[in-house]
């Protein structure tokens, strides 16, 4: 499954970096992560509960932060295993300033499912891709204001 | 025995379409198939699969499910490990090393090597639980990159899907004549046709699940298997003997009614033998029904080659050579006969209908992370078929001239295998009997051939694209003899076993070792006895698939159950017959030379003295008035080895119409002109060709296997894997020719998978005429030919 | 647990049934009702078809607790007695079967069809099956079976 | 092919079931369940109870109100095709319903739980925004009634709020000089839609006065009405220029779905070619 996003964010790259940064945070924009617990430096025990369409399912694996490069580019490693699958993902993160106050927050990835959801998913895997960028950039947003 | 012709019965019952026996059970629900089978104390079991088709496994915890209530036992790798299933078929590299063989363990412990690959057994008190505890299963699995194109599997730097096969090749393999002659005669071809293509992976989708039953009686220290397969006696063989170490005399195998098999169903599964070895360990017996999603991942698949074939022309139309480089895709593990399809029943098919002078394939056979790949109807012939006729077809577009007179000059003459001599091919074979132009004459005298021409245009000036396309086959049935087969490197005869025992009051029960899996053994094999014996069809009772009742066999697969089972009930019958005839001339006080045996009566001849089959039956259980030194009863059992294969032929023709603005293919007509020697059923006999042109037009237009790069099936469902439906097909016209098998006693030739064979090459090249037709040269479109596929191919 | 009451085949049966246990898996395994078939786990094969209240229903897309009070006929229910129901006579004399498997899901779903459609096209035929499939017969056979079952009297 | 455990009761009436729903917070409304048991015997959900709808009488009824039909949540597919109020109204609403699924799912799935699933290749959806049926929800906090636009938002995505479900659909009289059609090209194994276009076009004198085409299958995002394609025929001659022109217009600026059997690009063509398909059917060409 490809996942790709861009978006334009009201804040400064530096802001959008250390909200990235901060597990709280990345957990509550990435969407399906309900928590993150830190295991070592950058890496996470990640815990997922994720509701699209007709799947319910808990997810449970380790997210991971590498090759960062504040406030530019860092990499997100997901990896989720669950009784109906598994996900792989990796995904670069990039941030370009447009202004002062302006950042374009893009992303540009690919996340390999196994079991169950690589068997039968097929058909809506699109639909889910573009469902969870549309919901990583809300939450990001909305994030963002409750900052404000 | 040749005889050109059924000369030996009444021909009361043979050559009608007698309605089928066995329809009464299935038609009010009643026939019983294994997950229909339930036993006291019976418990089920549940697989834990690897969801990746590469990893190793780092740790397995069953604890916590281990500890579930209604857990019974959990086996995993480490206290099964070291069984596996065997291959039955040994290939040797061009250099003669012996193929590798690499274990295929009943679960496996140190490394998956495909989606699907089982990890640990599940034995629970109901099939809720076992699942429920499968769950709770905890492994560790560390992923490794996987491999799933055969082509790309063999590049430096590949994973390895075993450790020890270098370059992932199971074994390179050639046939025909010497490489240079072939190079030789394709350099002086004044046109060579080139077509690069996958047959793709299919999946054979039979609509009963694979269901096994595994009983251990303590007692008689008896096993039972229940099965559904097509080949009882050889799973207890394999079973037995290969894997598990077990006495053959203290396993019985069971094949109830099994619902359809196209080959999926002749291996020895690893799961037979877990369900047997979980029965002894529990002591009570032990059911496995796999789910859709699970015979998806397990079933073996069908086909899978990467081929680049060329066929040169004369300045004639005259074929010069023949040249190919395949590469076939086994799959992760050898099943059961996976290496002898894409050699022994591919590569001696080469020859097609044609006398092309010069062959040569090199092909090259291996491992990948993907289901095993074996048998699917019609096993290494269809993909042999298809490269000819894609081949043929596409020539003479390329070359301006019609397909068929293309065919017509390249064929085979006709010769009958009794006066004329069969037709010895460049690659190994020996064609029984054959008249190739009649069956293509008659094909088109059904489409009407300059018709279609017309129509084609008319169609086209409204806007409507439609195509013709020709598959004119050859297979080959009832492979054999045993003695050919195993220099070729086969670990089992292929011979039959048919018993006819008559009962004291003349009812017979016939006793055969090929065994139904929906093709109507039941009503054939007794439309045969009844007719031979000259007795009611309702006196005969046809029985098969269980090893304690049937002596030996070797199951139902490559259309061979008429041509050798019902060959080895013939031998029995002459058997029958003749020890009668020596009762009735005893008892009619003449010599037994001077009894014949007609309708059911030993008559001696010229006299109105007879005897009914049912006074003889008597007397030989009865024996009061009976020849000295002649044994009572009246049953014989007998072993039949064909002398060659039988070749059945024909001529396919599709018509599609391609929706231009969205490259939507429908067949519109379907023709099938089909030689299977004689014929005792003609309505089963149809029934079989219409099956497999629906199998064979799938794989043309609906199915195929789609991995993505992880190697997941990514269309591992009914919701995602095409197959076709009612209103995907039309009605069938069938036509047949007879030309009858010059080797065995009934002169029939097999029809099981001879619709599957003709079929897919006639629809595509349907398809591609029709773009040909519209001004798009296309040579070849990717099967499945999806409606995107074939728009994509007329957008360029 | 849920308790339901069915009517099955004329027989009215009255059983605990666990929430998830689907009406299919409660035909064949409390029932002994073998003859309804499981042949995919996407509702897409049509194996399982049987008549719930009248109509042609998918019986592994259902719970056994969402047919309590409903009247369900089966493939082993369809003849009278010993009188074959015309589809099953047409499925004989056609040829429309060959492993069997699919054939009680086939023949319940036609005989809805037939219900509906007393006379059907071969194109109303082919349509009204698309939900069972047949892996034997290429439907050929099944098109003519069901033609033989519509023209009986 | 076995669901997790999971508690089942049947509710009485609306209010019984809004109540059930309230009070388990991890269950899951169960009408003719063609998508939710199928998933759940794959384990793709499990909630831990179900209450099924399906026998409400208040839910299951059609029935003429001010020459539109309203339709309880309840009612099958089977039920809605049959229906001979409907049949002589809705085009769309026959062919779009004779299309889903299969005979099997027909006489069980309804369209209270076809719309609320929101499947991206659902059927009605496309007919309901075509038709600009309004529906009708209730919860907690009351009865309140969308328009099928505002109700479907996405990916099995709708404005049902949390303890919402379904009650009813009510289809508008339809305008004098109307039409109304459903094309559909199918994904071959499951037979969803690939492309589905509800089309709902009024000719006032040659003149197309009104017309709303909605599509299915097209976008990741679902069901969708394509403004821009109405916007190209309302006030031009129903003629086959008009509406290739219009049908060009079709799904431009959309987040394309896209499968193993049809790519982006692909789909975007069949949306054109299924827009003009539909149209030349609304427009009775």
């Amino acid at each position: 499954m490809e996942l790709t996003g861009i978006h334009t964010l009201n804040a400064p790259a530096e802001t959008i970096w250390a909200m990235l940064m901060n597990p709280e945070t990345l957990a509550k924009v990435t969407p399906g992560i309900s928590r993150l617990e830190l295991e070592s430096e950058g890496v996470y025990k990640a815990i997922a509960e994720v509701k699209i369409g007709p799947v319910a399912g808990k997810f449970e694996g380790k997210a991971e932060v590498a090759n960062a490069v504040a406030p530019q580019s860092f990499t997100l490693r997901v990896v989720q295993n669950s009784k109906i699958g598994n996900v792989n993902a990796d995904i670069n993160m990039t941030l370009k300033p447009l202004s002062d106050t302006q950042t374009e927050l893009s992303f540009d990835g690919k996340a390999d499912m196994s079991g169950l959801l690589a068997r039968t998913g097929n058909r809506v895997m699109s639909g889910v891709a573009s469902t969870l960028t549309k919901q990583f950039f809300k939450n990001f947003e909305d994030e963002l204001s409750a900052a404000g | 025995m040749g005889n050109g012709g059924l000369i030996i019965m009444s021909n009361k019952f043979i050559g009608k379409s007698v309605k089928r026996v066995e329809d009464k059970r299935f038609i009010t629900g009643k026939g019983r198939y294994t997950d229909d089978i339930n036993l006291p104390g019976m418990t089920h079991a549940y697989i834990l699969r690897s969801p990746y088709a590469h990893a190793r496994i780092k740790s397995i915890d069953t604890s916590a499910a281990a500890a579930m209530q209604g857990v019974v036992t959990i086996m995993t790798g480490d206290e099964v490990g070291h069984y596996g299933v065997p291959c039955g078929w040994q290939v040797n590299f061009k250099n003669g090393d012996i193929m590798k063989e690499p274990p295929h363990p009943l679960l496996v412990k140190d490394k998956v090597r495909h989606v699907g690959d089982a990890v640990a057994m599940v034995v629970a008190e109901s099939r809720e639980i076992a699942q429920d505890a499968a769950e709770a299963i905890v492994v560790d699995y560390e992923v490794l990159p996987a491999i799933t194109d055969a082509s790309k599997a063999v590049e430096a730097g590949a994973p390895l899907v075993h450790d020890d096969v270098p370059n992932n090749i199971c074994f390179d393999w050639e046939i025909g004549n010497p490489k240079a002659e072939v190079d030789e005669a394709m350099a002086s071809a004044a046109h060579v046709t080139t077509l690069e293509f996958v047959n793709q992976r299919v999946s054979p989708n039979a609509m009963e699940p694979r269901s096994y039953i595994g009983h251990y009686d303590g007692v008689y220290d008896k096993y039972t298997l229940y099965t559904s397969t097509q080949n009882p006696h050889l799973i207890r063989l394999l079973m037995c003997a290969f894997v598990l170490g077990l006495p053959e005399h203290k396993v019985r195998v069971v094949g109830p009614d099994v619902g359809g098999g196209f080959g999926s169903k002749i291996y020895h599964y690893t799961e037979e033998a877990l369900v047997t070895l979980a029965a002894k360990k529990t002591g009570r017996p032990v059911k496995w029904t796999e789910t859709r999603s699970e015979a998806f991942l397990t079933d073996a698949h069908g086909r899978d080659h990467v081929t680049k074939a060329e066929m040169g022309f004369d300045g004639d139309g005259k074929i010069v050579g023949l040249r190919i480089k395949t590469f076939a895709n086994l799959g992760a593990y050898l099943s059961t006969f996976s290496t002898a399809v894409p050699t022994y029943l591919h590569g001696t098919l080469l020859q097609g209908l044609y006398t092309t002078p010069k062959i040569h394939l090199d092909m090259t056979c291996v491992f990948t992370n993907t289901t095993a790949v074996d048998a699917y109807r019609g096993a290494g012939r269809p993909e042999a078929t298809y490269l000819l006729e894609r081949l043929l077809d596409l020539s003479a577009l390329e070359m301006g001239v019609n397909p068929t007179e293309l065919r017509l000059k390249n064929f085979i003459p006709a010769f009958d295998g009794v006066t004329q001599p069969g037709y010895q091919t460049n690659v190994a074979l020996q064609y029984d009997s054959g008249n190739y132009h009649g069956v293509l004459h008659r094909g088109l005298e059904m489409l009407g051939y300059e018709d279609f021409r017309k129509a084609q245009k008319e169609a086209a000036a409204s806007g409507k694209l439609l195509g013709v396309g020709f598959s004119t086959y050859i297979e080959a049935c009832g492979i054999a003899p045993s003695a050919v087969v195993g220099s070729l490197g086969a670990r089992a005869g292929l011979y039959e076993v048919g018993q006819v025992r008559v009962q004291p009051t003349g009812k017979v029960s016939v006793f055969t070792g090929a065994h139904s899996h929906g093709q109507g053994h039941e009503t054939t094999f007794a439309q045969v006895v009844a007719d031979r014996l000259g007795i009611p069809m309702e006196d005969v009772d046809i029985i098969h698939g269980d090893s304690d009742t049937v002596a030996f066999g070797m199951g139902t697969y490559g259309s061979r159950s008429l041509a050798v089972g019902g060959s080895a009930i013939m031998k029995s019958l002459d058997k029958i017959i003749e020890k009668g005839a020596k009762i009735a001339a005893h008892k009619l006080e003449c010599s037994p030379d001077d009894i014949e045996f007609v309708d059911g009566k030993f008559t001696v001849k010229g006299t109105d003295k007879s005897l009914g089959f049912g006074d003889i039956a008597l007397t030989a259980y009865v024996p009061h008035v009976y020849p000295a030194n002649l044994e009572p009863g009246l049953d014989f059992s007998s072993f039949y080895d064909p002398t060659n294969f039988t070749y059945p032929f024909g001529c396919h023709i599709a018509v599609v119409e391609v929706d231009k603005e969205t490259g939507a293919t429908k067949v519109k007509r379907f023709i099938a002109v089909d030689d299977v020697g004689n014929v005792i059923n003609p309505m089963i006999v149809d029934g079989q060709i219409h099956g497999g042109l629906a199998q064979g037009i799938g794989q043309a237009l609906l199915e195929g296997v789609e991995f993505d790069g992880n190697g997941q099936i990514i269309n591992g469902s009914y919701m995602d894997y095409a197959m076709p439906r009612a209103d995907d097909l039309p009605m069938f016209e069938l036509d047949r020719q007879v030309t009858p098998c010059p080797h065995n006693p009934l002169g029939v030739k097999g029809a099981g998978e001879a619709g599957c064979i003709g079929s897919t090459p006639a629809v595509v090249n349907a398809v591609i005429d029709a773009l040909w037709s519209a001004g798009h040269q296309v040579k070849d479109i990717r099967m499945p030919l999806t409606s995107e596929r074939v728009w994509s191919a007329m957008q360029s | 647990m849920p308790k339901i009451t069915v009517t099955v085949n004329g027989t009215q049966r009255t059983h605990d049934v666990e929430g998830r246990l689907l009406l299919v898996h409660y035909l064949r395994d409390v029932l002994g009702l073998t003859g309804t078939h499981v042949g995919c786990d996407t509702s897409s094969c049509g194996a399982c078809t049987i008549h719930l209240d009248g109509h042609a229903v998918k019986s592994c897309s259902m719970l056994a607790a969402q047919a309590d009070g409903a009247t369900i006929t089966t493939i082993e229910g369809l003849a009278s007695g010993d009188e074959l129901h015309p589809l099953q006579v047409g499925f004989k004399e056609e040829h429309g079967l060959q492993c069997g498997f699919c054939t009680p899901g086939m023949i319940m779903c036609a005989a809805d069809l037939l219900k509906r459609n007393p006379n059907p096209t071969e194109q109303e035929i082919r349509e009204g099956l698309e939900g069972n499939i047949c892996r034997c017969t290429g439907y050929h056979n099944i098109v003519r079976a069901v033609q033989h079952a519509a023209v009986a009297p | 092919m076995i669901p997790q455990a999971v508690d089942y009761k049947r509710a009485g009436s609306v209010s019984e079931a809004i109540s059930l729903l309230a009070e388990n917070p991890d269950s899951k409304i169960l009408a003719g369940g063609h998508s939710l048991i199928p998933a759940m015997k794959l384990r793709l959900n499990s909630p831990s109870l179900l209450i099924d709808i399906a026998r409400i009488p208040e839910l299951r009824y059609i029935e003429v109100r001010d020459g539109g039909v309203a339709i309880g949540a309840a009612s099958t597919h089977h039920d809605i095709i049959s229906n001979a109020d409907v049949q002589s109204r809705y085009g769309v609403m026959i062919e779009a319903g004779e299309l889903i699924g299969d005979t099997q799912v027909r006489n069980v799935g309804t369209l209270g739980g076809s719309i609320a699933h929101a499947d991206p290749s659902a059927d009605w959806p496309a007919a309901l925004i075509a038709l600009n049926a309004s529906i009708k929800v209730e919860g907690p906090n009351g009865a309140r009634e969308l328009s099928a636009s505002e109700f479907f938002l996405g990916f099995f995505y709708t404005a049902l709020e949390e303890g919402e479900i379904v009650t009813e659909v009510v289809l508008p009289a339809p305008a004098a000089g109307s039409r109304s059609v459903y094309r559909k090209f199918m994904q071959p194994a499951s037979r969803f839609a690939i492309v589905g276009c509800a089309a709902s076009v009024t000719i006032d004198g040659g003149t197309i006065t009104d017309a709303t085409v909605a599509f299915t299958g097209v976008s990741a995002d679902g069901a969708f009405l394509d403004e821009a394609v109405g916007a190209a025929l309302v006030g031009k001659s129903a003629s086959l220029e008009t509406i290739e022109a219009a049908a060009n217009a079709a799904a431009e600026g959309v987040e394309l779905n896209e499968d193993h059997y049809a790519s982006k690009t692909y789909r975007k063509h069949l949306a054109k070619v299924y827009a003009k398909r539909a149209l030349v059917g609304a427009c009775g060409l």
